[in-house]
């Protein structure tokens, strides 16, 4: 092939330097009091904001501390207006769910001119890793081979399942009853649920709590479902918001455990028996998940 | 029969004869054009490259004609996809005008 | 192996853009050869109409082919190049196939490969080209497409996107409303408009003072990855009924009513790009903290906008990364990009044969196989 | 006898100090109501009807968002002290805060809370021990630790839960461990005082 002369090559603006990748974050005011448990601890640090455990008032009251900072890339008025708009709906919806006996976290301090929301420190882990330890300690009982499948699925009613169809079932109730609530979370993943060990002496909001069992409810997968962080979260009850409620779960619990992929539909049978229009629900899911969420665009 | 049902569903007729200097083009035109459908319905198309009508006894390179032929169910379905035909031939033609390798080739050489 | 060399053609919206560029597999170093565009404006006040920009492409192709093959030296294309590169899709149809039949004509005169390539591909390849950024996120923004995206598998995978209007197509039709010219792009000269909000001019036009912007009162509609553009364009052009009625009050000598907020095109046009700029900003970040990702690359013809490079350095520094951005010789469409993406695809064994090779108003991102990336 | 406590909470500034005392069946309450009406410099406290509050940790979080508020200049009453009482509250309305959880004649057991500020260039004048000696000869009841057990013995439930419209509520109901219950509606409380003013 003959090669052309080449002409003067069009330039390409100069790519930027990558700025200092320690960035420190400024604490909330809050956080620079003193404190007698020690520095906050910073757990996440998600696009909305980042959440911290401290205490609360007593050194030995947990709390975990949601703070959403300025963006200095919003106007200053319109970066107030939302972090106030979205700290209020937040705390609205919290306080929603808690009357309605759905088990989220209580408030425990609001300074939306901060950004700031304190809250009850859920004990436990998230859904994700109860899951997936259940699942390497599965692994480690059961070496047997996948036969070449590359996946060694979990079935329904095999030996030693329950535990996990039990979870699947409370976290199916759970999104239920939030859903009765007239709450739409919009961001359902299995780390935004925690299983809360069983308290003594203390009645279940959710789940089906058998007496004895708060002892050994550590690794079992045993506790009830708290749904947290409702930063996305919204006030309806429309019939589709719903459904993709359930199709955001669904597909980041396909997405975060594979293996355990085949026992969402306990979830859903679950939920299906926790208000009346869920079977409306249901169907309206087959409806978000043939089209996949996203509608397809004209250019 | 199914000719017959064509016509009478479509009975306004409109053929384009294209003659073009030589078969190469006239086969570029045809692969260039027929490829995106008639988006109405109510329009049918056919093309076919042949030697011109009235011309058959000739011999050597005689298929240079590019033969198209619209039906449509009105005459203003007729010429609205008709005249979209005949704006693409229009570019199809000053595309081979004025890009084709011989003529990119004499112009390099002149300069 | 010497260099590949490829003719992109694009003609998705009112840019016709023809471009000659090069890539060496061996070395994977791209050159730019030619990149040459016209545009089709249609005059203040209206938008451009489908049939009018196929007019448009179909009338200047010949002679943007012509000079971008001067440009980039080219005299036997035949031979010099591997193939021709349109534009599948997305966009509008009547455009996208004017600008395919003089692609399928080239191809057929110089017994070339035909590409089809997506629209959005050729953006993002094109980003990365330009900045150098590996692996980043995407901002897809420009008149027609929305898109926040990011790179998994083989796919240019959408994070969120918009749930109407393109943000392009909301800022276009409001130059529209305040008959802000086309010319050179409808954004362009609201960004100009927008500047002129932070100072005020005295009525001899001798002397600026600097003045702060009015933040007006616009929705904020971002739900999830997802965002909604529509509602806002209809408030803006609320606002600006309002500030006629008050200009024509003001004009007979009427006086505005205790406390009410003088409008002015500038604050408007200043406000509409705060909040639907914040609104990218956020679903950027959110697919970033996502993924983990510290790059992020604007692409599209919303992405030459200053103050959205601003806004989103500012972001991307908060992360400890940072925004890359090209200019409008590549941000806007044109014709390289697509001869880049359709030459990667080409390396690999893609070709779109003839009989195939249609065009679609309809081509989502993340359809494509990006089989040249491997990571 | 249990004196003045000196509570140490998280998050809170060195200037601020907090002071919590309960006191039982208090024979002077129309006294104690008297100085806060008339303004009397001297009786810079709040008074707050013990039956009101559920538990330490309840009072504490109104204590807390009296102080951030007076730290962010965003009090709605004159002073830390009457914000104390309207902080638990659980809606806006100011007098019937202070009618439902101040001190009132008809009140029985009270619990005290000073908060003693001190400003750049003006340290706080009062010692705790000034304010132990203050309440020792002006409250005329018998003084007992602040504590939850304490306070458990003078919680006035039914009252509570009408205040804070927590009644009607099936879930509730239906938890049959009281202390369970308790807790919850404890928590109930909590969030919604600290939505008060949202």
């Amino acid at each position: 092939m003959a090669t052309p002369e080449p002409a003067a090559a069009i330039q390409p603006p100069t790519p930027p330097a990558d700025s200092a990748s320690t960035h420190e974050f400024p604490l909330p005011p809050i956080l620079q009091q003193p404190s007698a448990a020690g520095p906050a601890e910073l757990i996440t640090q998600g696009a909305e904001g980042r959440l911290y455990r401290t205490s609360w008032l007593t050194p030995t009251r947990p709390c975990a501390l949601k703070h959403r900072p300025s963006k200095p890339y919003r106007h200053p008025t319109l970066d107030a207006r939302l972090t106030r708009h979205r700290i209020l709906s937040e705390v609205r919806i919290l306080q929603k769910c808690r009357r309605e006996g759905v088990a989220v976290p209580a408030l425990y301090g609001i300074d939306e001119s901060q950004g700031v929301l304190s809250m009850e420190w859920v004990p436990g882990r998230p859904v994700r890793v109860e899951v997936n330890e259940f699942l390497r300690r599965r692994a480690e009982k059961y070496p047997h081979s996948d036969g070449g499948r590359g996946r060694d699925e979990v079935a329904r009613d095999e030996e030693g399942a329950a535990p996990l169809v039990g979870l699947m079932r409370r976290i199916g109730e759970a999104v239920g009853k939030l859903h009765k609530a007239g709450i739409v979370h919009g961001d359902l993943t299995t780390s935004n649920m925690m299983v809360r060990p069983w308290e003594k002496d203390k009645g279940p909001v959710n789940g089906h709590h058998a007496d004895g069992q708060a002892e050994e409810a550590e690794h079992s997968l045993e506790g009830e479902i708290v749904v947290i962080d409702f930063g996305l979260a919204s006030q309806g009850s429309a019939d589709e918001d719903r459904a993709v409620d359930l199709y955001v779960l669904e597909r980041a619990f396909g997405s975060t455990h594979p293996r355990a992929e085949a026992l969402f539909t306990v979830v859903l049978e679950a939920y299906k028996d926790t208000f009346k229009v869920a079977p409306v629900v249901l169907k309206k899911l087959e409806d978000v998940r043939m089209r996949g969420r996203k509608r397809s665009m004209l250019g | 029969m199914a000719a017959a049902m064509e016509t009478d569903q479509f009975p306004c007729v409109l053929t384009v004869q294209v003659p073009f200097p030589t078969a190469r083009l006239a086969s570029v035109a045809l692969q260039s054009l027929q490829v995106d459908k008639e988006l109405s319905p109510l329009v049918r198309r056919t093309f076919t490259i042949s030697p011109p009508a009235g011309d058959a006894n000739t011999t050597g390179d005689q298929d240079k004609t590019l033969h198209v032929e619209y039906r449509a169910t009105t005459n203003r379905m007729l010429r609205v996809a008709v005249n979209s035909f005949m704006e693409s031939l229009n570019l199809v033609i000053e595309v081979m005008e004025h890009l084709d390798a011989d003529v990119l080739a004499a112009e390099a050489h002149s300069t | 192996m010497a260099p590949l060399y490829a003719l992109g053609c694009e003609g998705s919206a009112n840019k016709l853009g023809i471009g000659v560029i090069s890539h060496d597999p061996t070395t994977n170093t791209t050159r730019i050869l030619s990149n040459v565009r016209h545009t089709f404006n249609s005059p203040p006040g209206t938008g451009f109409l489908p049939k009018d920009t196929a007019a448009h492409h179909r009338a200047h192709f010949v002679s943007v082919a012509r000079e971008a093959l001067r440009a980039a030296g080219l005299t036997d294309p035949a031979r010099e190049l591997s193939c021709i590169c349109y534009t599948r899709g997305p966009g509008m149809g009547a455009p996208l196939t004017s600008t395919a039949v003089a692609a399928r004509t080239l191809a057929a005169l110089w017994g070339l490969d035909l590409v089809g390539v997506n629209h959005c591909v050729g953006h993002i390849e094109m980003g990365r080209f330009i900045t150098g950024a590996a692996n980043p996120v995407v901002l897809y923004v420009s008149g027609g497409n929305t898109q926040v995206i990011a790179y998994a598998e083989q796919r240019y995978r959408i994070f969120g996107e918009t749930l109407d209007i393109a943000v392009g197509n909301c800022i276009d039709r409001f130059a529209r409303t305040l008959q802000i010219p086309n010319d050179p792009f409808p954004g362009y000269n609201v960004e100009q408009v927008a500047k002129k909000a932070f100072y005020t001019v005295a009525a001899d036009r001798t002397t600026k003072t600097p003045r702060d912007p009015v933040l007006l009162d616009l929705p904020y509609a971002v739900k999830g990855m997802d965002c909604s553009f529509s509602g806002i364009l209809g408030a803006a052009d609320l606002q600006a009924a309002q500030m006629q009625k008050q200009d024509a009050l003001l004009a007979a000598g009427g006086a505005l009513k205790e406390g009410e907020q003088r409008i002015t095109r500038e604050d408007l046009c200043f406000t509409l790009q705060e909040v639907v700029f914040a609104m990218l900003v956020e679903i950027t970040e959110r697919a970033m903290a996502h993924v983990g990702s510290k790059q992020v690359l604007v692409v599209g013809g919303v992405g030459c906008n200053e103050r959205l490079q601003e806004m989103m350095g500012l972001m991307a520094r908060d992360r400890g990364g940072s925004v890359y951005a090209t200019d409008e010789r590549f941000c806007i469409d044109n014709g390289i990009m697509i001869g880049l993406a359709g030459l990667l695809a080409w390396e690999t064994g893609f070709r779109t044969p003839f009989e195939e090779s249609t065009c679609t108003q309809r081509f989502r991102t993340d359809e494509v196989h990006i089989k040249w990336r491997t990571d | 006898m249990a004196a003045l406590e000196t509570v140490e909470l998280e998050h809170l500034p060195a200037t601020h100090t907090v002071l919590l005392a309960l006191y039982r069946n208090v024979a002077n309450t129309a006294f104690l109501q008297e100085q806060l009406l008339s303004r009397n410099a001297d009786f810079e406290y709040a008074f707050v009807d013990a039956s009101t509050v559920a538990s330490r940790f309840q009072l504490l979080s109104a204590v807390y968002k009296a102080i951030a508020a007076e730290m962010a200049g965003s009090m709605r009453t004159p002073n830390v002290h009457s914000e104390v009482v309207v902080s638990l509250n659980s809606n806006n309305n100011i007098s019937e805060a202070y009618r439902r959880y101040g001190v009132q004649p008809s009140t029985k057991d009270v619990v005290v809370v000073k908060v003693l500020i001190s400003r750049e260039g003006s340290p706080s004048s009062l010692s705790p021990e000034d304010v132990g000696k203050h309440l020792q000869t002006h409250v005329q009841g018998e003084s007992v630790s602040c504590s939850d057990e304490e306070l458990a013995k003078v919680t006035d439930w039914p009252k509570l839960r009408k205040y804070h419209k927590l009644n009607g509520l099936p879930w509730i109901e239906a938890i049959k461990d009281e202390k369970a219950k308790k807790n919850e509606l404890e928590m109930l409380i909590i969030s919604a005082m600290a939505m008060r003013g949202t």
